[in-house]
């Protein structure tokens, strides 16, 4: 393990904003994804869908001017952007679900080797649980990027063989931002992309249930602000 | 003209009777038919089916109908940690709750309404949700079949209707609410406002008023809630 | 066969709009149907949809006032209400299709005593035929009543005891009306209601392929103008 | 913001090539994106596939490419006994036609768009639609099955759009158009009038951009038909 810091959540976000380029309609998740829409490049625009019917979303609403009936899908109060539109929750879902959004990330419990990925449900935890719209994004996602922290807080790898969590979506991911490394998921298997500063392929591979691939020299994460 | 102006938000909901299956509007706070809600838990009746995004936090929005044991069944896509009463009949054993991805849950809802008799798609598969389904493999991908969800009733708020129950919804209060006006044998509308016949925009009219049974005006309520 | 005339095509119309409620939702067809609009009873308001995205629709444009952008299903220019709605063709059809509309009335080829509806093509003719908005209206219809000729130009009965043309849908038809008489289709077969001014049950009969079931005395259709 | 817009209807057609599968929205006249099919007549691609409610009057809307045998191949609802150079084709054996209800034709648009894989209706049970079709009895009911119908092409007509291609229609002028802009891998249309980002209500936008991939302004043509 190194001896260097891992990224933080707000790092791993700046990162995964590289990601987003002009014009993208994007779907961002509960997580460190919400946090993307902070560190979205300059001069580019983006809109952000919501799964509650706007295209166009802007940032949260300043305090006082908040409209109870603009809200986002964590609940709250947002604004909406030059060129946004409000519609129903289907049709929000028909976007989602029938590949018309560029880029969606979301927040992760696992992803496998294959593509598989986790992010609703950990076995044992108690409550109802909920699916939301995670489902219907990540089965029609055209791009899914998924951003989360390399190992569970009590260590274990979250980039695994196969996942042992109840799924969300089969063979959905595309790529993996996390506190560690960027990863890529191929019909290989997990391609290292990026490490973070100061960590070797070897030590991220550490942390990683699966095997990485490694290609040439792997560079250090980048971090953008805005 | 059909008459379907109620004057109380008490007289729409009087007739729905225990073991009923409705509909209800809302997500994130906006468009939830609170005063509907609220009138439904004075009313009584119990057992019934709710179908809705999720289950109210503390006691707003459905909260109240579940903090009172009027709720027996629910379909629902995201129950939430926040619906307190809901979690705890949950822990208890004393309700049933059926999960269903979001964006599933508005197509088996539009579906019922639409005359269709179910459809694949190929969200679930491979999770949980597709236990117990048909699964078929199209173009080399796996699809879940879902069936179409009806109700009996749908409790829906809208922002203004005319007297004949033209609605439009007000920016992200729309949600599940056009969706299920389509779907119930009786849909109840609470709004802000009643205008005339003929003051809305025909274009710009979300849902048309064949799908509207019962209009009620009721003072909107928002609860502000946390995720 | 009775000596006295059949009724008129506009005479079937004006019977055929006695079946129609004040605030009902009503979708007419090619044929007789199209011309139940001009006999709606005096008093009662009733909202006509059309399948292309109108309800409430009004009487034909004036010459002069045509707005190319609101045609009806036979593509003619048409008004609008007050109340009236556009939509999608889609969503025309979810009304259609779904049970949402009170009445569709529907021209028709044949249709057999247990309430399959033929209306599309008759074997045999030439072109390529068309379905148009038939079926969906048919099946999903709360209630259907056909509106039509008793009897083909030449001479074969059209209320038949099994459909020999193609259907539009199956056991669908609530009630016929036709220049003859008025017959609703009940789990028992035809049941005879009225028949045309100086036509006896018996002269009907021998104008239809399928049993024609008599209860008592059976009135003579009454004709409503405006 | 992505670049939509194009100088001419030509530059916006001309990637089209021969073979491919294209819905062309419009009814009864109203909504039919005529100057896209006259371009698209001029560049000349051939051995289409039209999806369609009806083929055209004389040589208005689709007639044209029938009469210069562009279209090898038809799916609609409703051809139309005006459609004289489909029908000729038709007569002689040089073109394949697929019925199909007008409604279900609607929902197999709206599935290829929604990520839905098929689904059941009652419509067409029994009638020669269901041949060669999968059946299901539901609930004592018949029904067929229908697979989504999706396209390389969408050609429509909208009344305004802004630069990012939000659209808004005029009345009946709606009809396919909305539904076929969310299936094809490239949705062109035509419109009569292009406005700023931000100028059309949130609210009152029919076809979000995202659906949108190409716009060009053409001052529309209505061919006054009869039915």
């Amino acid at each position: 393990m190194s001896s260097n810091p891992k990224l933080t959540r707000e790092q791993v976000a700046a990162r995964a904003a590289l990601e987003l380029h002009n014009g993208d309609c994007v779907n961002l998740g509960w997580g460190i994804p919400n946090l993307v829409s902070d560190y979205v490049p300059t001069g580019i625009t983006v809109y952000f869908h919501s799964e509650n019917g706007i295209l166009g979303m802007g940032p949260r609403a300043r305090a006082g001017e908040e409209d109870y009936d603009v809200v986002d899908a964590m609940k709250v109060p947002v604004t909406v952007i030059p060129g946004a539109s409000f519609f129903d929750q289907g049709t929000a879902h028909l976007m989602s679900r029938g590949g018309h959004l560029d880029v969606s990330m979301l927040g992760g419990l696992q992803v496998a080797e294959n593509g598989d990925f986790a992010n609703w449900k950990i076995p044992g935890a108690k409550g109802s649980g909920g699916i939301g719209g995670a489902m219907d994004i990540a089965t029609g996602a055209r791009r899914l990027i998924v951003c989360m922290e390399h190992v569970t807080k009590e260590g274990a790898p979250k980039l695994v063989r196969r996942c042992t969590y109840p799924l969300t979506a089969l063979a959905c991911v595309h790529r993996v931002v996390t506190d560690l490394a960027v990863v890529d998921v191929t019909p290989e298997g997990f391609v290292l992309r990026e490490v973070a500063p100061g960590w070797t392929p070897q030590q991220v591979q550490q942390q990683t249930d699966a095997r990485l691939i490694v290609r040439g020299d792997v560079p250090e994460i980048r971090l953008a602000g805005r | 003209m059909k008459q379907k102006l109620y004057d109380t938000v008490d007289a729409a909901v009087g007739d729905v009777p225990s073991g009923a299956r409705i509909f209800f509007g809302g997500f994130g706070g906006a468009g939830f038919p609170n005063n509907l809600i609220q009138a439904l838990d004075r009313q009584g009746a119990s057992e019934l089916t709710a179908i809705t995004n999720n289950c109210g936090s503390g006691d707003g929005e459905l909260g109240i109908l579940f903090k009172h044991g009027r709720i027996r069944s629910v379909i629902a896509s995201f129950p939430g940690p926040h619906a307190r009463h809901f979690q705890e009949l949950y822990a208890a054993g004393k309700i049933s709750l059926e999960l269903v991805p979001q964006g599933i849950l508005c197509e088996r809802i539009r579906a019922a309404g639409a005359g269709i008799y179910g459809f694949y798609a190929a969200v679930g598969a491979g999770t949980p949700v597709a236990d117990g389904r048909e699964e078929r493999v199209v173009g080399g991908r796996r699809t879940v079949f879902y069936e179409p969800l009806a109700a009996e009733f749908a409790f829906i708020k809208a922002w203004k209707a005319d007297e004949l129950g033209n609605l439009i919804y007000r920016k992200t209060a729309r949600n599940f609410n056009p969706l299920m006006a389509v779907a119930a044998k009786t849909t109840i509308v609470e709004v802000e406002e009643v205008v005339p016949v003929g003051s809305l925009d025909p274009e710009a009219i979300v849902t048309p008023f064949v799908f509207i049974h019962r209009i009620v005006r009721a003072k909107g309520i928002h609860n502000v809630v946390k995720s």
